[in-house]
């Protein structure tokens, strides 16, 4: 009979974190943004581009605290997701770029990005429409019996739509072994979620399944680390999914089309103060690991790589029409 | 070999498939306990336990989801989605997950699923429940569609199903699961994109798929009785489709009626006829014929819903039209 | 500009129910739902046919106890919904039948039971698809400045739908006038609702959404009366949709068809001592307010009116043929 | 006449339809505060207030069936579902409750519904936004389906729209919205099922709409040069659909070529050739043909994107094989 095949269990992430190794991240993921709106105001990425500036401590919290097998299934707004998992940085600047040195091959466009090898499942651009497929990669390892689990990214916009309601219940009723992380910056586009959703603590969203929650402060790239990592290993051991909430802003508009008139700029100014990069800096400096000098050799470091994933995805070539039809349907290889 | 119905045809597969490869397992609304809405999966839960064979809420979206998710990871799920009514309320899941994966992932991540689901009309069960979509489904690349109308064909090409690597929407027709025909006992295979040349002819060619297909070999046999030889097609898969194995007919008979039970305008049989007459059009003798449902929301009543079905008289009345002075 | 149109607000029910009339509704629909099994068995009516015997308590208890003109969407189980509602039970039956003079001239069918007049705004075969319908009557309403509202009734199985959580949630946010009445008769079919929700209570479940939210004895029909009456006051003030839970319990099979593999004879049993109408029947011997012979009348009344129905339905012609493309498209009168 | 852009016409007929219709009211995501994603309701919340303008939750489902229940009640409810790639979400309440209400219910309730949608491909949005699913809402009965392709007839179709007593999907295309044309300022209507002629021509019949229909229009241009004179149907409304129209055409140019955006297989153009060849077959010197979208998800990639769309020269090449030896 055919047999599922076994993986051997990956690394666990220490307790505690590796502030360099975050701080690094966050500013990687902030500078590749940054270039990001720069290349698109160029011309070279069209289509709908949503940039992560602001919001970088929860997925590099988040993805650092699971393991490295553990699924990600995000949303559109993945680029921080995906070089927090430690997708090349050039790869993803290329599928920005719509190349074919791109993570999907230029198919795919800066709301699909894919890395199956590193188990990342997916940025998607249906709102919660990714929310059933992260239950069953969790169903899946639970049939087999594995220790990995989905992370899977959501917006507050999210919470209102009827998959996810049916996802929550259906990993509550089966213990599917997912942590849904919500990142409730506090709009979906233009909408205010106070004005559309009934309850407006999101964790308590998911409380009503009997669903274990949390909220976390998603500006504190350590706070998001502590809470995934306990919160992770909650799930692994079988107890069902969990839910966390967490608080962040986003300081560019929702994409790079939006004019922004639901929101005032003095509301932006308060949140930034709240800068995860920023807080995680005056930290470390506080703490005597870090100085001027070293986080000035980091950001370079963060610029190096970001102007290195531009000129890498500029070099790579178009994919060639000629493939055009490649990859709708799969051949079975063993037939 | 023996003779079982086109339910017990699919249980066998389904049945195959469980006992021979682990990565299959089962999921649907009321599959287990309940047996299936249409007793597919009666005794299953039993024989398989509800790690295999599992009872979900009715919540079609995240039940096609998890099932497109479990097939990333590698396993082979079944959902059973009752009927192809509730199918659209996961639809998005099957067209922007289901269908799409391989390609934005540049063919990292393939979708092995399959889909079952009863359509088609006939039973009265009025209009929120006498869908036959399998037009809309087949409009999708990335994704297959089979339309099986034998005991022989359901079981064939659901084990065909299994092998794919591809999501695959298996199309019941609610009327053929008491139909009875032979049917082997091992596990063969029923390849998708061949049609089957189901009755041979000369002088027309009537094309039809799951329940369509009976209607058109019983209108050719009443045809034959007044000398007019139907070649009658069952195309088995509408999505691949045997274009070639279509042509090849029309190339002989020079006429073709198509048949189906979905309504006409926007029908799966408007495909088939631009196709013909695009690539054989100097073949063609007359215009390519549709005998198709109205386009109706289905009505309850039995002889209105009758009347809103394609009938053997519709096939003959335009079969003769086409094939001419003949009768 | 093109104005609405005002209608004069309809009659209020009184606050203490007319038990007699109550016990008459009851008794109506449980012979008329005995009436159809047999004309089913005898092949005079096809497609699915879902009995509402066993509870028949909530549809009379909670119509009786809504004003005229309140709107009533209902599902697939809704011919106790339409008698108790007052449709013609000749017209329903004729309906069941498929023909002419049913209430949806035959093309509805049981599961579509329709009639403006007496703002039965139908019977829906999609489980939580009528849903957003009763969500959009109560937005029109209260768009219009009306005092209608829409009773909404619901099966348990609709709870994990996705409709179910955005009508909810909808309707909380937009205060619609919606009372929703969730028959929880603790199977969708054949699935025992502690399988497939993550939360039983089915009222807690609305009040994730901030929603007021009870449980009522769906078994008592006085109990039903009273809940329907205060809470669709209390929704008719504006302050926000209410979600009443009515615990039941089907006697019969989910359809005609359905072989009940998954409950015991026993439980069955267990709930028929609860039979609706033969506890009204007690309390009312109790009272003085019935007797043996009184009841044999009603008893009778009930059989005269579902055998009448039986046999308008009976003679009534089937549908034209040529009128099979009737009603496709609406015709603008003033065109 | 002044010239305004689609956008602007699209904005006149609902800001007329606001200002005299107290029935008439607008729900949908962000077209409020947000000023609408195609920025077609901006400032509207401002200028008729919450009462009016009604930003909804992310829950697509329930604003099309709120909007169907609205309707039921006598009002005139515009829904924006934003795209038509998330009309998925809501295809349940359009095909099983908008569409069938009026029937099932025996003419007691009809569903006056405006659901405008943007539809279309081109701007790199990828696979799960660039969808082109006229086809399918199109082969529902009981709902219209109107597909504007220049200022002029976004602005009267929609009034028209709103004149309906039927659901009505009104599908707009992103990539015309900042496309000008002249535009009457009074409330002037166009009629549903009646085709424009957008450039007589009498060797062969481009049929488009929407955005194809100026790809038609352009590839007719070239022709000329060549001395082939195309006749460029603007189909306007896909449901009903002028069947007359196109046969008159194609009864004085004898050859057909359709151009939509949508995928190939199962799209709308299979309709169109179906109806002709069947309606028309002695009067076809040629098949029709259907120069459409490629079948496959929508790449991201410029390039690949447009490979995957219908162009100019795919259309003149098409045009001129069935026009025969004339180039
Ligand atoms: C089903 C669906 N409806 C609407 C949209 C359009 N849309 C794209 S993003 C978005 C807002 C989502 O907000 P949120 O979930 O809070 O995520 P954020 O953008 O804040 O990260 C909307 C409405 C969509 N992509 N999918
Ligand atoms: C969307 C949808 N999925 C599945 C079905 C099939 N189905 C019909 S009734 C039913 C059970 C509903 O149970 P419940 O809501 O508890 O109502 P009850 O039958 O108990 O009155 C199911 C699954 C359906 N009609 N619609
Ligand atoms: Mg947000
Ligand atoms: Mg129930």
């Amino acid at each position: 009979m055919a047999r599922m095949t076994e993986t051997p269990p990956a690394a666990r992430p220490p307790s505690q974190p590796d502030r360099r190794s975050l701080l690094r991240t966050m500013l990687l993921i902030r500078r590749f943004e940054e270039k990001a709106a720069e290349m698109y105001a160029k011309g070279k990425i069209h289509g709908f581009l949503h940039l992560y500036i602001g919001q970088e401590a929860v997925a590099t919290g988040a993805v650092a605290a699971a393991r490295p097998d553990d699924y990600i299934v995000s949303h559109y707004r993945e680029h921080g997701h995906a070089l927090a998992r430690g997708l090349d940085p050039g790869a993803v600047m290329a599928e920005l770029f719509g190349r074919s040195g791109g993570v999907s091959g230029g198919r795919g466009g800066a709301m699909h990005l894919f890395d199956a090898s590193k188990s990342f499942m997916g940025g998607y651009a249906i709102v919660a429409g990714h929310m059933p497929l992260a239950c069953g990669l969790g169903l899946a390892e639970q049939y087999k019996g594995t220790q990995r689990i989905a992370l899977n990214f959501i917006g507050d916009g999210a919470v209102n739509e009827g998959e996810f309601h049916e996802s929550l219940n259906l990993a509550a009723v089966w213990k599917l072994p997912v942590l849904f992380i919500c990142e409730n910056n506090f709009y979906g586009m233009g909408t205010d979620v106070r004005r559309v959703s009934a309850v407006i603590e999101v964790y308590k969203r998911a409380e009503a399944y009997g669903i274990h929650a949390e909220q976390v402060d998603g500006m504190d790239v350590e706070a998001m680390y502590e809470a995934t990592h306990r919160l992770a290993e909650r799930v692994r051991r079988g107890e069902g999914p969990v839910f966390l909430e967490a608080i962040c802003y986003r300081f560019r508009g929702h994409s790079m089309s939006d004019p922004e008139f639901y929101r005032h700029k003095d509301e932006v100014q308060r949140w930034r103060v709240l800068d995860p990069i920023e807080q995680l800096r005056a930290r470390m400096f506080d703490a005597g690991e870090l100085d001027d000098a070293r986080f000035a050799e980091l950001q370079h470091e963060a610029d190096a790589i970001a102007g290195e994933a531009v000129r890498f995805a500029d070099a790579s070539p178009p994919p060639e029409i000629s493939t055009l039809h490649d990859f709708v349907y799969k051949e079975r290889s063993d037939a | 070999m023996p003779e079982i119905t086109y339910r017990e045809a699919i249980r066998q597969a389904l049945r195959y498939q469980l006992q021979n490869d682990e990565r299959v397992f089962l999921m649907g609304e009321d599959i287990g306990a309940y047996g299936g809405s249409y007793a597919v999966t009666k005794g299953f839960l039993d024989e398989f336990g509800e790690h295999r064979v599992k009872d979900t809420p009715i919540a079609e979206s995240v039940v096609v989801g998890a099932g497109i998710g479990a097939a990333m990871a590698g396993l082979k799920p079944m959902v059973e989605l009752m009927t192809i009514n509730f199918s659209l309320l996961a639809i998005d899941q099957i067209v922007n997950n289901a269908s799409k994966l391989y390609y934005m992932s540049n063919g990292q991540i393939n979708v092995p699923l399959v889909i079952r689901m009863a359509g088609g009309a006939g039973s009265q069960l009025g209009a929120q429940h006498s869908h036959s979509l399998e037009s809309w489904y087949a409009h999708v690349p990335g994704i297959k569609v089979v339309v099986p109308s034998t005991p022989y064909d359901a079981k064939g090409l659901l084990m065909t199903a299994f092998d794919d690597e591809n999501t695959v929407i298996f199309i019941e027709h609610t009327a053929l699961y008491a139909s009875k025909g032979e049917v082997p006992e091992d596990g063969y295979r029923v390849p998708f994109g061949k049609l089957q040349v189901f009755r041979p002819g000369a002088d027309v060619t009537l094309i039809g798929y799951s329940g369509s297909l009976h209607q058109a070999f019983r209108a050719a046999e009443r045809m034959a009785q007044e000398g007019i030889e139907a070649e009658v097609l069952n195309l088995r898969t509408l999505r691949p489709l045997d274009v070639d194995g279509i042509l090849a007919s029309v190339r002989k008979t020079h006429r073709a009626v198509v048949i189906e039970d979905d309504w006409k305008f926007g029908g799966f049989a408007g495909e088939i006829a631009a196709i013909i007459q695009e690539q054989a059009f100097d073949d063609l003798d007359a215009p390519v014929m549709r005998c198709s449902g109205s386009d109706v929301p289905m009505p309850y009543a039995a002889a209105l819903e009758q009347a809103a079905l394609p009938q053997e008289d519709g096939i003959i009345s335009l079969a003769k039209r086409i094939v001419g002075g003949r009768a």
